[in-house]
């Protein structure tokens, strides 16, 4: 069976995919040695620079996020796999300026590994780069520890706080505290209700009988915390919402940033039956949305669910969120 | 001859190759039910480059040739088989000299030097249900089988006898890493498609000694 | 079978999704008479206002390009249903002004009959509206009346053009003149493969073999040109693409702008993908891509395929698409 | 008494909302063969809506009521289908007197007031597959049966079965309007949806006159 998907030869996707893109936000975007997608317009060399990695296959994330505000090269892999050591260090190299580099890594095996090498090399040359894990998905459970806990849509708001810091010549260790800050105090939680096709080998990543979906499911099919009959966005919004709440550790009176991230074939019209659930029910507790978010960031390909992301915001993070940004898949005015 | 050099090296590496490719559609099965279903396409990706390296290399360097073969795996951008994979050739190439060719001890203390190249990236352990299953034991059989006095040959087909039990193994572990460890009891039943791979690959190893 | 979408009752459907896009963006548009989407941040009464109407269950058209610089309201019919012409003549009225209103109307014909009964309302008392239609599918073949060619996803764009220059404070007969010029420069074709869920039936709207795709389909799962084997990315974008550049008369030194629309289901790394394939095809006829836009602009719920979107521009029509912007799904910096 | 009077009217129009509930989903099903799908949906919240304004009208305005029912139908925001269902009716509104009862000649005007009233957005006529070849053979029944002296019930029976074969012999026609145009040869061999919901309007219509 033909895969149901526009490609030419599968062995090309990513490289075929950042041309595209590159082509067609050329203003903001540019590839640099393959796989590295870099910003146009440099920013200048007495800003930190903000640097990322990960696997294709999950576009508009991440290099869709580069550009003035947010981060300055994203170093992608292949479809969902991290890019090897030396791709990454060689962002890093590109970087390497006086005021450092902030390297943000999602918590994912391959993207650690590589992230670990690559500092390993960065050390040894002498640059000065501070990394930076991201680890917010609470489907293990609120306390598992940090490592066992996965990295997901978080890492884009938090460039764009890391970037927005950057921008306006924050030192790295001012930089490092406020992304730090972002993730020390965000959530995310993962439902999925239809499974994607992996566009190298047209396989089903996961299986999902006609009547179930799963809370918790990662970004790659890797299973979650259990199925479930599918229920009403209502419901299901309210019990996501409830463990995000929790682990954020959001009261009366507190301000948050909650994002809607569509997982690929959810509709944006799901995206906001829900969020006006998540708005509702925060309302009720006494939590104020002061920022909100609702959209495609980080897709799993045509993959059927939604991640319900939540921060708690301080003025400092508002500010920061609110700052000017322009990018391909995020601008602010 | 019972020594292993740079030709026998370039041969086994290919056999190895081919191993994967034979079976990578395998792999991808195997990851697909615990892992994200891209395991097979990684590791002929990776696989494919050493042939790539070995075609480009020139004289019989045997260190650079293993140094070269693991960074041009990490060069692939493969998830956690690049750093895994490539660090193990690259950790081979610590343990070897320059221009070389190698006897049963130095076989064996190649890959001792290659299993601790993987070893600073994984930090895993026998019973954790990845390629250390397959890896740790068959570099233990080739050591053993060289303190025996066994040909090269000899020693290759030991480590693949325990390679592959060490990767069937994996079916009655948990996975304590990778993206199979969100599964936890999930994964009991299901062998690890990594060590699976590393199964392959001393399978071809074996397959393509003659010394 | 239970409907795999995040939704609650399929009859609450329309207002749901407004009140949750409204609620998330809150910033830029509010929620008037239950379905009149509108700015937030009112434009000052001697600029033309930009008024438009249109079913729901494409999002984000339209009403995601509610805001400065482009619509000023949208009013919303029901799933793909347009709105009746009591709430059409409501948004007429609400926007009416010296300065005039224009009326931009997707070629459909609920839309149309809606639109012409308001536009008879609006007469009778006396509104300034003058109505500007969209008909740029060029399924039906290029020399066909421009009656029985569907309105596609060429809208945006248009709001975005007549907005420009609405805010740079053209007379009506000006902005009409250049939404009109956009207008007869622009041409879309669709592509389907895979056919989505009507919200409210729980319905399939299409059918397709698994390995069928339909050039020519239009926005709703109307049946197209005709059913073909899957191509490749490549091969598809190509004859869509020769198609398109008949039908704006695009030549050797012309400048285009070309958009890819994302139907739902589809990735932007296809997206990309077919692209990247515009981009050098057209590089090859010496037509230049002066802009571009890559993304989904209009959905069909969760439908495979995209619209390939070209259009032809001189400089005013380029320097009006750079013009800032600030909606909760296109911003111009 | 051979008048229809405000309260027959009423009790007609609520049966014909009875028979679209009744038979909604088969609607729905005929617009996906050649339309968007939604035909069903839209019908049954345009006619539900006709309940809602009968039961908030008060006093016995026939003009007024049909005046209503067509204004709140097009309220629906039902597509084509709120500006056509709802300018018949606002259409007959257009054919009556404000208090009123009428005779069988004044009902077969009303029709016709309406069918000129849909005519307006419809511009369709018999032949092009949609409501227009069910409501056009409806009047002329009507039309013609008052000329014949038949009673108001027998003027209704025949309505509704030169309705139901209209809509029957849409089966035949190539689509000249709506989204099915498009469609061209291929709307060949299905019933048109609206034209059907029409026939099922006037079956209401009979099923509940009794004058
Ligand atoms: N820490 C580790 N040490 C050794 N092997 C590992 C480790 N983590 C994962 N693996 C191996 O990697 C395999 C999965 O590889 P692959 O699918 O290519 O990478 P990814 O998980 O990034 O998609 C697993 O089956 C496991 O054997
Ligand atoms: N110009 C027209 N005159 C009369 N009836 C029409 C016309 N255009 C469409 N129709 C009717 O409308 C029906 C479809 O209605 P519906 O599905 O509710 O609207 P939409 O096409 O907007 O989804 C068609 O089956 C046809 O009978
Ligand atoms: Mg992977
Ligand atoms: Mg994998
Ligand atoms: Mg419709
Ligand atoms: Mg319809």
């Amino acid at each position: 069976m033909a895969m149901k998907k526009f490609i030419n030869d599968p062995a090309n996707l990513t490289s075929e995919l950042l041309e595209g893109y590159t082509m067609a936000y050329s203003n903001k975007v540019k590839l640099v040695s393959d796989k590295l997608v870099c910003r146009v317009n440099e920013k200048s060399k007495d800003k930190v620079a903000i640097v990322t990695l990960g696997g294709a296959g999950h576009e508009p994330a991440l290099e869709g996020f580069v550009g003035e505000g947010m981060l300055d090269v994203s170093a992608v892999g292949d479809i969902f796999a991290a890019p090897g050591p030396p791709k990454v260090f060689e962002a890093l190299k590109m970087m390497d300026r006086p005021a450092g580099v902030l390297f943000v890594v999602l918590n994912h095996a391959g993207d650690v590994m590589s992230a670990n090498m690559a500092m390993k090399m960065a050390e040894k040359e002498g640059l000065n780069v501070k990394m930076i894990l991201t680890h917010e998905d609470i489907a293990p459970g609120i306390d598992t520890p940090d490592e066992d806990k996965r990295g997901l849509v978080g890492c884009v708001p938090l460039y764009k706080i890391a970037g927005a810091a950057a921008e306006a010549g924050a030192s790295l260790d001012e930089v490092y505290r406020v992304a730090e800050k972002f993730n020390n105090n965000m959530a995310t939680l993962a439902v999925a209700l239809k499974t994607a096709t992996h566009p190298s080998t047209g396989e089903s990543i996961f299986d999902l009988a006609d009547d179930e979906m799963e809370i918790g499911m990662g970004q790659h099919g890797e299973a979650g915390t259990g199925k479930s009959k599918i229920m009403t966005a209502d419901e299901t919004a309210e019990i996501m919402l409830t463990q995000l709440v929790k682990a954020v550790g959001a009261k009366s009176g507190d301000k948050v940033f909650a994002m809607i991230n569509g997982a690929g074939a959810t509709t944006l019209m799901e995206q906001f039956i829900v969020f006006r659930h998540v708005k509702k029910s925060l309302a009720e507790k006494g939590i104020e949305v002061a920022r909100a978010h609702v959209g495609e960031v980080l897709t799993v390909q045509e993959m059927g669910g939604f991640q319900m992301f939540l921060a708690k915001m301080d003025d400092e993070l508002i500010k920061l969120w609110d700052a000017p940004c322009d990018t391909a898949f995020l601008t602010i005015r | 001859m019972s020594e292993v050099n740079f030709d026998m090296l370039c041969r086994i590496m290919s056999s190895a190759v081919g191993k994967i490719r034979d079976n990578h559609e395998e792999l991808t099965k195997l990851d697909s039910a615990i892992g994200d279903g891209d395991h097979g396409t990684t590791m002929l990706r990776s696989m494919e480059s050493v042939d790539t390296t070995i075609a480009e290399a020139s004289g019989d360097d045997v260190k650079g040739l293993l140094y070269d073969i693991g960074w041009n795996i990490m060069c692939c951008d493969g998830g956690s088989t690049g750093p895994l994979l490539g660090s193990l050739f690259m950790g081979m190439s610590d343990g070897v000299e320059v221009e070389t060719t190698l006897d049963a001890d130095a076989v064996a203390a190649m890959f001792r030097a290659g299993l601790e190249g993987m070893s600073v990236q994984s930090k895993a352990n026998v019973g954790d249900k990845t390629m250390m299953d397959a890896l740790i034991p068959a570099v233990e059989a080739l050591e053993a089988a060289s303190k025996e006095g066994k040909t090269i040959a000899e020693m290759f087909e030991a480590a693949a006898i325990a390679a592959k039990q060490g990767a069937e193994s994996t079916k009655d572990m948990q996975a304590k890493f990778g993206r199979a460890r969100n599964l936890g009891e999930r994964t009991l039943g299901f062998q690890d498609p990594g060590a699976t791979s590393i199964s392959y690959i001393f399978a071809g190893f074996a397959e393509a000694i003659n010394v």
